[in-house]
């Protein structure tokens, strides 16, 4: 599945500092479709260079990390539940404290 | 033009005039404004462009809230102060100048740091609040006051070359905990004075949350609630995305809340969130 | 931070340090910008918050043109004038505040109306323009310049609620005529003074348009070339959209064009565009 | 076909002052497909109550005007010719001058 993934707010340091990132994930073997759940494994896994714990804790992402897919806050579509389709837009962005 | 009532003066009509003759703005949202007052919680990066256009616009009654002095370090980007005013407080540079562009609207000083102990009593004197502080804990307790108080907030946030834009607690809107319950870990809170900030950068978000204060006290337009910009500067990248509402299981605005006033002044914010609300200024080494 | 070659004095590091901290900005494109020189047009709506940015970012040298003098009517959203020099020149007044926010940059003043006779002179004397005018003839004048001397122009436009922006002739990309071939029939070219403006407005703008100018300078960062902002105050709304690029048919720019400078000084943009390049002021009436 | 129309920069004060109208419009009789040039006749017909010289001259729209289909100016797209499809979004602004 072709997808678009954005790191902001410092996150993209985690990825040797590249924002943008145009990936193919495979569904996960025997399912029938990819959720958040398996693509915040597959970041994890292929993405995150450094300090994992930046961006992860526990199953899902540490605090002070909105996810947007599509623009909208996950909170809306059903979190690690969010079912992914072709060409989706995933941002992950850690808030900002600074003035 | 046609005759609306109103408590413009001669001087108001003709200072405002480019308002007045918007059909979408006009003697009825200026009004509005002119009978408002609005609080900016910090007078550095996002509060230089936000003070400077909440008092050419007319606010009504313009508080300012800073402990802080001016340093030179700190002119890249926080326009308000002029070099004659650097050692001195910035409420006190800020209310000059502000005084200066526009000396109809009621310039209000709070020179000390925004704590537990003297939030409510000031957040209580204004009607729209403005978050242009720079640290995790000053956030949730800002957030809070304003929960507690019934007032809405325009928060707004910069750091290297990204910005971030909000309104909370507006209309039945999220508050800040609603989106983020729990702290993030202090490693992920860097400020302006650790990491650096291209200084247009609050410039912009700073002159955002005065259009969203400005919208909100004069009552016309759809303020950003429920929706967050965030801004690219590098990529120039602007995206406004939607973000969950008020949250039922929310500590501070849910359904069973029962955080008080009282709690409020007891709450420590620099534990919950690991930071301290003035940190300590960086010496920066370059060869 | 490492040792890198600079042309930075401690002052200056110390007044940059925010700069010089972020990765993507540092030593060497503080440099740059030190060694820039920007031509801001138009010291009004636009032209007040890019002046304030780029002189507090640090633009080695900073030029001004205008001809008129502030009034009371400005000052909503002229937030560079102070209510000392209603009735002086504008160029003196906004030089005076950017000279008190930062007295190591180097402040020009064009005391003139930019004129097909004074403007390939004054523009040759910059490396980025910054167009903050409020008139048709002015844009097509300014962008037809740009194009004779190859020099990029940050274009910036507010009225009403709304504002656009992006960067013309620059690296290939567009200029003015490219988009805009033909002028738009007198009645389309309202301008801040007849049908109002909120003043935030020109503010945010203006502020986009010195981070573009401050990208350039310093060569940092992808412009917003071949793509326009639109902004849409009211909804909150930000659109980036994708333009076309530069036009082979251009008569500015295009493979066969033929304009010369001589053509330039000779060509009559007010009769071209059917307005004034320094329009009369209106007289509000309101009960 | 379902589009979702803008207008900006002044232009909405030809259709009501209204900014966005999501629309539905049929395809010409005999055509198997919608181009700009029968939405432009569509909207001035359906959307433009006054000055209708303020949005068109000749069979386009007036000098000052950009046409964006799906955030792209559509003299990338062959200008009249740009074939439209379900769901897009046109927007018609008019340049500003002012400051
Ligand atoms: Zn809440
Ligand atoms: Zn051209």
């Amino acid at each position: 599945m072709q997808l678009t993934l954005e790191f902001g707010g410092g996150l993209e340091l985690l990825c040797d500092s590249v924002k943008v990132h145009n990936v193919s994930v495979d569904m996960p073997k025997g399912a029938e479709k990819l959720i958040m759940k398996d693509l915040l494994g597959w970041v994890r896994t292929n993405l995150i260079k450094e300090r994992p714990e930046m961006f992860m804790k526990g199953d899902t992402v540490r605090p002070g990390v909105l996810v947007l897919v599509n623009d909208c806050d996950w909170e809306l579509s059903g979190q690690l539940d969010t079912t992914l389709e072709e060409k989706d837009v995933v941002v992950f962005i850690s808030t900002l404290h600074g003035g | 033009i046609t005759a609306v009532h109103h408590d413009l003066t001669p001087e108001m009509i003709h200072r405002y005039s480019r308002h007045l003759l918007l059909p979408s703005f006009g003697v009825k949202a200026q009004s509005n404004l002119i009978n408002s007052s609005i609080l900016v919680v910090g007078a550095g990066g996002l509060g230089s462009p936000a003070l400077l256009y909440l008092a050419a616009c007319g606010a009504g009654r313009l508080g300012i809230v800073d402990h802080d002095v001016v340093e030179l370090n700190n002119m890249h980007r926080q326009v308000i102060h002029t070099e004659a005013f650097i050692g001195q407080p910035k409420v006190k540079s800020a209310a000059t100048t502000c005084r200066s562009i526009n000396s109809s609207v009621q310039i209000v000083e709070h020179h000390e740091a925004l704590r537990t102990s003297n939030a409510l009593e000031i957040f209580n004197q204004y009607d729209v609040i403005v978050d242009a502080t720079d640290n995790a804990p000053s956030r949730y307790m800002i957030s809070d006051c304003c929960v507690l108080l019934g007032k809405p907030l325009v928060s707004g946030a910069a750091l290297g070359l990204e910005g971030q834009l909000t309104v909370y607690n507006y209309n039945g809107g999220p508050c800040y905990r609603c989106l983020f319950p729990t702290p993030p870990p202090t490693a992920a809170c860097q400020r302006c004075a650790d990491s650096g900030v291209l200084g247009v950068v609050p410039g912009i978000i700073g002159c955002l949350q005065a259009l969203e204060a400005i919208k909100i006290a004069s009552a016309v337009g759809e303020p950003l609630s429920g929706r967050m910009l965030l801004f690219d500067a590098l990529a120039a990248r602007i995206r406004i995305v939607k973000i969950r509402g008020r949250s039922p299981q929310c500590e501070a605005c849910g359904e069973n809340a029962t955080f008080t006033q009282q709690q409020f002044q007891e709450f420590d914010y620099e534990k919950f969130t690991q930071s301290p609300l003035t940190p300590s200024p960086l010496k920066l080494k370059l060869l």
